[in-house]
């Protein structure tokens, strides 16, 4: 029991780290390297807005999320752009994005390095314990998870429900199919990749809350991220929340029953079965 | 002509998730046939095709070379059994120059050959295919017809006991339709066997000694061209709901 | 920041760098060449200890007018390198500084791995060695292998069983019982020091009731904590790293994990431990520690904080800069820049430090501080090996 | 065919010079120069090896990381048991096997899902090795002390460059080299000619594997103290890749065009600037993906492109025949 409430409230950090990176890969088709420092900025951003201005990081985000979703903005329209036109196929435009993103993640690492040191950051928010079920949890991670799930909610009924939304979905099915019912797809690109930087930046604006980070962290993010993604069908919503919850629980219940040395070993492991008996991920159908 | 048939189909089944492509179909092709797979758009030839050649696997059903079952082979082994195959959209390989792309079907196949073997075969495969001297010519820059040309060498080049023609005539205009035909009835006199989809029934009709007829997945009619085109389900299946 | 002095920051401090770069040097300076992380997984730290104790001492000694050699005053110029938290780029760092840069000594890097895998090059070149941040057992064999380095922090086998007595002479006091809970990251610090300490604690009459090792990196704590918890101890030890000790730290005080000793590893010395952790972080137990109450650490702590806007830690970064007095007292009693001299000044002179006097035996500083505790907002030094000033420590009393 | 042409005794003869030259710049420069060309030649080494797999069949290894490290480690457990060079033939074959057993487990991937497959692996494997050094020897550090100096490591790189280039044009002349050409051009092609597409591409990982694998078991010496985060440090995977990307896959050398600019290119940014290394080398990644989208080797073929339609042009010769 208690492993199933740790676990879920593990995935939904989880979810939160995914949820964006998926509309960005799996919407407009780039494979955001950078999408952990985008989050690590948030986190940083969160920080400063609650230390210098006392503005409550769930309240912050209605200011780093819009923030966010317009430097992605601008970062897909004149970096991501280019790659996109130029791109013959799929891979390439593969190829350059990795390159690409990989670069963009280096300036903006550079540039936190330079506004805010290389020094662990952290602050008090809410670190106090309620009890479920006869265990205590930190309340900033129990509000978090609840975050989580609204955005991830209204994030499904946007998707799933309107009219926008399902546009933004036939762009991930198909992009040739999209232009031909008169969908713009550039601009839809844009608009997912702008929002999925937006959620990230949502998403770190809670993980401050309970975590400690510095300006080099970006990184470990983007590898949890990716696995999740790709687990859950790339540009799946459903499928995202799912594996970070699966991924959850399943390290939980490996550290708890098994061994905490083996947590990473059986991320990795669950990660590498899914991709090799489903590698269209956990929702993801079958192309034939 | 009474000898084992080279190749047997025997109740071959492929199904999509709910959609069932090839129903059940069973025929045989004797050593030095030529046979045409014709049907309506959808009737599922391609598909039987593909299962033929290994790039699909059926559901249920064995296909069978020369008595051996080949249905559960992968692609290539089938391939250095003796199958060979060209596509339905032509299929050059972009970045070899056209006698690399003859030569890639001599290597790896039924019969094989490496180094100057390989080269001069192919030379002379190029010749009967009618693109002799072009062996240097950049893929990109051939038209239509000799790119269906060399693919056609390259699937010769492996010297197949089964050569499998997935619309090799179509988008010919009709003088290199003319040529096209004339090409394919020197490889039966060559005592090839031969097994062509097609939509164009005067090739069908010049070319071949026997015709299967398949109609949304079903076969309908297997006999002589003659017989097999006077039948009345098989003018129905072409003028009833979807025409050729 | 605003966008503008942001650019305006960059392209000053790019103009800067280049012309740091250029080969003209005034006479009578001395070049000091420093490499260590500025990106990378161990940026985080040598952010807190390394760089700016590095600066604090290069402007302290300009400010003095110099490194006193031979009588001349000679001014420090520093020359920085990031290695990235790589050993390529940090051999090629070294390199650059020996043989290109011509440096005339060199600050050793920032983490265990990167100091021995330099440790052949800086030999090699004759450069005094002197190791702070690099804490390993057998130390011994490396300063027979390379009779130039000098090892000023420790070792993981003193840090194990200073704690070790810290919490003997608590459960003698009848203040925690026999029960202890004892955690590991899986990284050459945490292994060494649970190695050791789990045999000293048997010995001294502990129970282990609980143990685990855990991998870098890992972000959930719960499990573990949890499973300390439902093994009932009255002391929990953890050798982490910075992340977990955060994450282990965090996760206590959220379970309330009823314990009366609670020790972490590296970090529980960094500033930034008690902003995370507020109250909770009172009478938390950590590696390392500093006489905190001394007048020279507390002009240290402030001085750094002006110069570089960077709060020291209470471990380390005095050391850092500790060992950096060390080598300008060692040049200045050497009278010449000549590095076998001050070699040989620094493994035969005793030194006045911010930690005290320094005299290397066998080129290892002997006395060092163990054992930290949080105390009313200040980690207090509570064991070390005959540093002295050492506080008492307190029984851990909840979490808030 | 003859063994070589007179084209490629000509390469090879120029190849000899470099070498033969590459060999002297220890006795040239012993110091900073020489650790310099000891990244550059690693590096040539791991990008070669890296494009001989992924150059033909267009998959992106993060894997790296992964051969490097299990090089590496079979140095470190075995230096004080086994002679060195045994110790790089075992890692060679471990390496390889694991290229082997990836490999075949991958088939069904392509694309991306390779890509963060194999960057997933990099990870377990590390995680994997963590956790068996910690629970049964007791300690994830191990120590390398060799009398092998940096010119040592230099000549053996050096060497097993030489090794990975005769390999790399034995592959390209052998049928599997011919087979993986066709695979780069169409996979469905290349099965129904009867390519065994999943046998050819394993072969060839394996290859790339162990060399990868020898690298880190050079390399082991350098370090002195080989540990997990070290050894498989993941940022070599990402290197590799995008200097083996920018400088070229089509052939068998263009990587090379990647490393050595590059190599400098960062070397000269974090020794002028290094308080603003990542910002410099993000900005000059970005433009290089901008400006040179084929890689150096794109722009020397699009030189050699115009160079050689002016020609014909001027000889009136038609460019078809080219």
């Amino acid at each position: 029991m208690d492993i199933l409430v740790t676990g879920t409230v593990l995935g939904g950090t989880y979810a939160l780290i995914a949820l964006g990176l998926t509309l960005q890969y799996g919407v407009a088709r780039i494979m955001n390297l950078a999408n952990g420092e985008n989050l690590v900025l948030a986190c940083f951003c969160a920080f400063w807005l609650y230390t210098a201005a006392s503005i409550n990081p769930i309240l912050g985000i209605l200011i780093i999320a819009p923030a966010a979703f317009a430097l992605n903005w601008a970062i897909y329209v004149f970096a991501m752009k280019p790659l996109v036109d130029r791109a013959k196929n799929r891979g390439q435009l593969e190829i350059d994005s990795i390159l690409a993103t990989f670069g963009l993640m280096f300036i903006m690492q550079g540039v936190m390095l330079l506004v805010f040191g290389g020094q662990y950051f952290s602050y008090n928010f809410l670190s106090e314990p309620v009890r479920i079920l006869g265990e205590n949890y930190g309340l900033n991670r129990i509000v978090s998870l609840g975050a989580a799930t609204l955005i991830a909610i209204a994030l499904y009924v946007f998707l799933y429900r309107t009219r926008f939304g399902t546009a933004v979905r036939a762009v991930s099915v198909s992009p040739q199919s999209a232009s031909l019912v008169a969908i713009d797809v550039p601009r839809m690109s844009a608009f997912a990749f702008a929002l999925g930087g937006g959620l990230t930046a949502a998403g770190g604006s809670l993980l401050s809350t309970y975590y400690t980070f510095n300006s080099s962290m970006g990184v470990i993010f983007t590898m949890k991220a990716l696995i999740i993604v790709i687990m859950g069908g790339v540009g799946d919503v459903r499928g995202a929340v799912l594996a970070a919850l699966l991924l959850g629980l399943a390290e939980t219940a490996v550290a708890s029953l098994i061994d905490p040395g083996l947590t990473l070993a059986a991320t990795y492991t669950l990660f590498i079965l899914v991709l090799l008996f489903r590698p269209q991920g956990i929702f993801g159908r079958q192309t034939a | 002509m009474n000898s084992a048939p080279l190749l047997s189909v025997e109740k071959v089944r492929k199904a999509f998730g709910g959609l069932v492509a090839v129903n059940d179909v069973d025929f045989t092709v004797k050593q030095s046939e030529l046979i045409g797979l014709i049907g309506p758009n959808g009737s599922g030839k391609t598909t039987m095709m593909n299962l033929i050649s290994g790039a699909l696997k059926p559901t249920s059903g064995t296909v069978r070379l020369a008595g051996e079952v080949i249905s559960d082979m992968p692609a290539h082994r089938i391939a250095q059994r003796g199958v060979a195959r060209t596509f339905q959209l032509v299929r050059i390989l972009p970045s070899l120059s056209a006698i690399e792309n003859v030569i890639a079907g001599a290597v790896f196949g039924h019969v094989r050959a490496w180094g100057d073997d390989a080269y001069r075969e192919a030379e002379v495969l190029l010749e009967r295919v009618g693109l002799g001297g072009r062996g240097n010519v950049p893929t990109g820059s051939m038209t239509y017809i000799d790119q269906k040309r060399l693919e056609l060498a390259r699937a010769l080049a492996s010297n197949p006991r089964l050569l499998l023609l997935d619309e090799w005539l179509a988008g010919l205009n009709p003088s290199e339709l003319k040529i096209g035909i004339e090409l394919i009835r020197d490889l039966r006199e060559d005592g090839r066997t031969i097994i062509m989809v097609e939509h164009v029934m005067d090739a069908i009709r010049s070319l071949c000694d026997r015709c299967v007829v398949m109609s949304s997945g079903v076969k309908i009619a297997d006999g002589s061209v003659h017989d097999v085109l006077s039948q009345p389900e098989v003018v129905s299946a072409y003028l009833g709901t979807e025409d050729a | 920041m605003e966008r503008r002095t942001l650019i305006k920051t960059f392209a000053a401090s790019l103009l800067a760098s280049a012309v740091l770069a250029g080969p003209a040097m005034a006479e009578g300076t001395i070049k000091i060449g420093a490499s260590a992380p500025k990106t990378g997984p161990l940026a985080g730290g040598a952010a807190v200890t390394y760089w700016p104790a590095v600066q604090l001492w290069v402007n302290d000694v300009n400010e003095r007018g110099g490194i006193d050699v031979g009588g001349e005053k000679m001014k420090v110029e520093l020359i920085e390198y990031d290695d990235r938290t790589s050993n390529e780029e940090a051999i090629k760092n070294i390199q650059r500084m020996a043989t290109v840069d011509k440096v005339d000594f060199i600050i050793p890097p920032y983490g265990t791995g990167i100091n021995l895998a330099t440790a052949p090059l800086i030999a090699k070149y004759g450069y005094p060695h002197i190791a702070v941040t690099a804490v390993a057992d057998g130390i011994e064999g490396f300063t027979e292998r390379w009779p130039n380095s000098f090892w000023t922090l420790g070792t993981s086998e003193a840090m194990a069983s200073s704690l070790v007595d810290v919490l003997t002479k608590m459960r003698e006091a009848g203040q925690i019982n026999e029960k202890v809970a004892v955690v590991n990251v899986a990284d050459a610090f945490g292994i060494e020091l649970a190695n050791t300490g789990k045999p000293k604690l048997k010995e001294a009459g502990f129970d282990i009731v609980y143990e685990t090792s855990y991998p870098l990196q890992q972000q959930d704590f719960a499990p573990i904590i949890s499973g300390a918890k439902d093994a009932g101890p009255d002391t929990f030890i953890a050798f982490s790293y910075p992340g977990d000790t955060f994450g282990l730290t965090k996760q206590a005080t959220i379970t309330d994990l009823p314990v009366k000793a609670y020790y972490v590893g590296v970090a529980t010395a960094f500033p930034a431990f008690a902003q995370a952790n507020g109250a909770a972080a009172n009478g938390v137990m950590g590696v390392g520690g500093v006489n905190a109450a001394s007048e020279a650490y507390q002009d240290f702590a402030k001085r750094e904080v002006e110069v570089t806007g960077v709060a020291p830690d209470y471990w380390a970064s005095p050391v850092q800069y500790a060992s950096l007095e060390v080598l300008e007292q060692a040049i200045t009693k050497a009278g010449s820049l000549d590095k076998a001299a001050v070699i040989e000044a620094l493994g035969s002179e005793t030194f006045e430090t911010i930690m005290g006097e320094w005299k290397f035996e066998d080129n290892i500083i002997k006395k060092f501080w163990t054992v930290g505790q949080w105390q009313d907002g200040v980690f207090h030094g509570i064991a070390s090996t005959g540093v002295g000033g050492e506080f008492e420590p307190i029984v851990k009393s909840g979490w808030n | 065919m003859s063994l070589m042409n007179e084209k490629e005794q000509r390469i090879a003869a120029i190849a000899l010079m470099l070498f033969g030259a590459a060999a002297m710049i220890p006795f040239a420069d012993d110091g900073y120069y020489l650790s310099l060309c000891v990244n550059i030649v690693m590096y040539a080494v791991l990008c070669t090896a890296w494009t001989l797999f992924s150059g033909p069949t267009h998959y992106i290894s993060l894997a790296t990381a992964a051969f490097f490290g299990i090089g590496t480690y079979s140095v470190g457990l075995g230096i004080d048991t086994l002679p060195f060079p045994l110790l790089v033939a075992i890692a060679a074959v471990a390496s390889g096997v694991l290229a082997g057993l990836v490999g075949v487990a991958t088939l069904r991937l392509s694309g991306v899902y390779f890509v963060i497959f194999t960057l997933g692996l990099a990870e377990l494997v590390r995680q994997v090795v963590t956790w068996l050094q910690v629970k049964f020897l007791g300690s994830v550090g191990l120590y390398v002390f060799t009398d092998m100096t940096e010119k040592h490591i230099f000549w053996m790189l050096l060497a097993l460059a030489a090794v990975v280039y005769i390999t790399g044009w034995l592959v390209n002349r052998s049928r599997l080299g011919f087979a993986l050409r066709i695979i780069g051009n169409d996979e469905t092609v290349a099965r129904h000619v009867g390519i065994d597409v999943a046998r050819a591409k394993v072969i060839l990982f394996m290859i790339s594997g162990a060399f990868i694998g020898i690298t880190g078991a050079i390399l082991a010496p350098r370090f002195a103290y080989v540990e997990p985060p070290s050894a498989f440090n993941p940022v070599i995977s990402f290197q590799v890749v995008i200097m083996a990307l920018l400088g070229g896959t089509g052939r068998l050398w263009a990587p090379l065009l990647g490393v050595i600019p590059f190599t400098i290119l960062f070397d000269r940014i974090s020794a002028s600037f290094p308080n603003h290394t990542s910002l410099l080398i993000g900005v000059a990644f970005m433009a290089i993906v901008y400006f040179l989208p084929r890689g150096v080797m794109g722009l020397i073929d699009d030189f050699r492109a115009r160079h050689a339609k002016s020609r014909h042009a001027a000889a009136g010769v038609p460019e078809a025949a080219e």
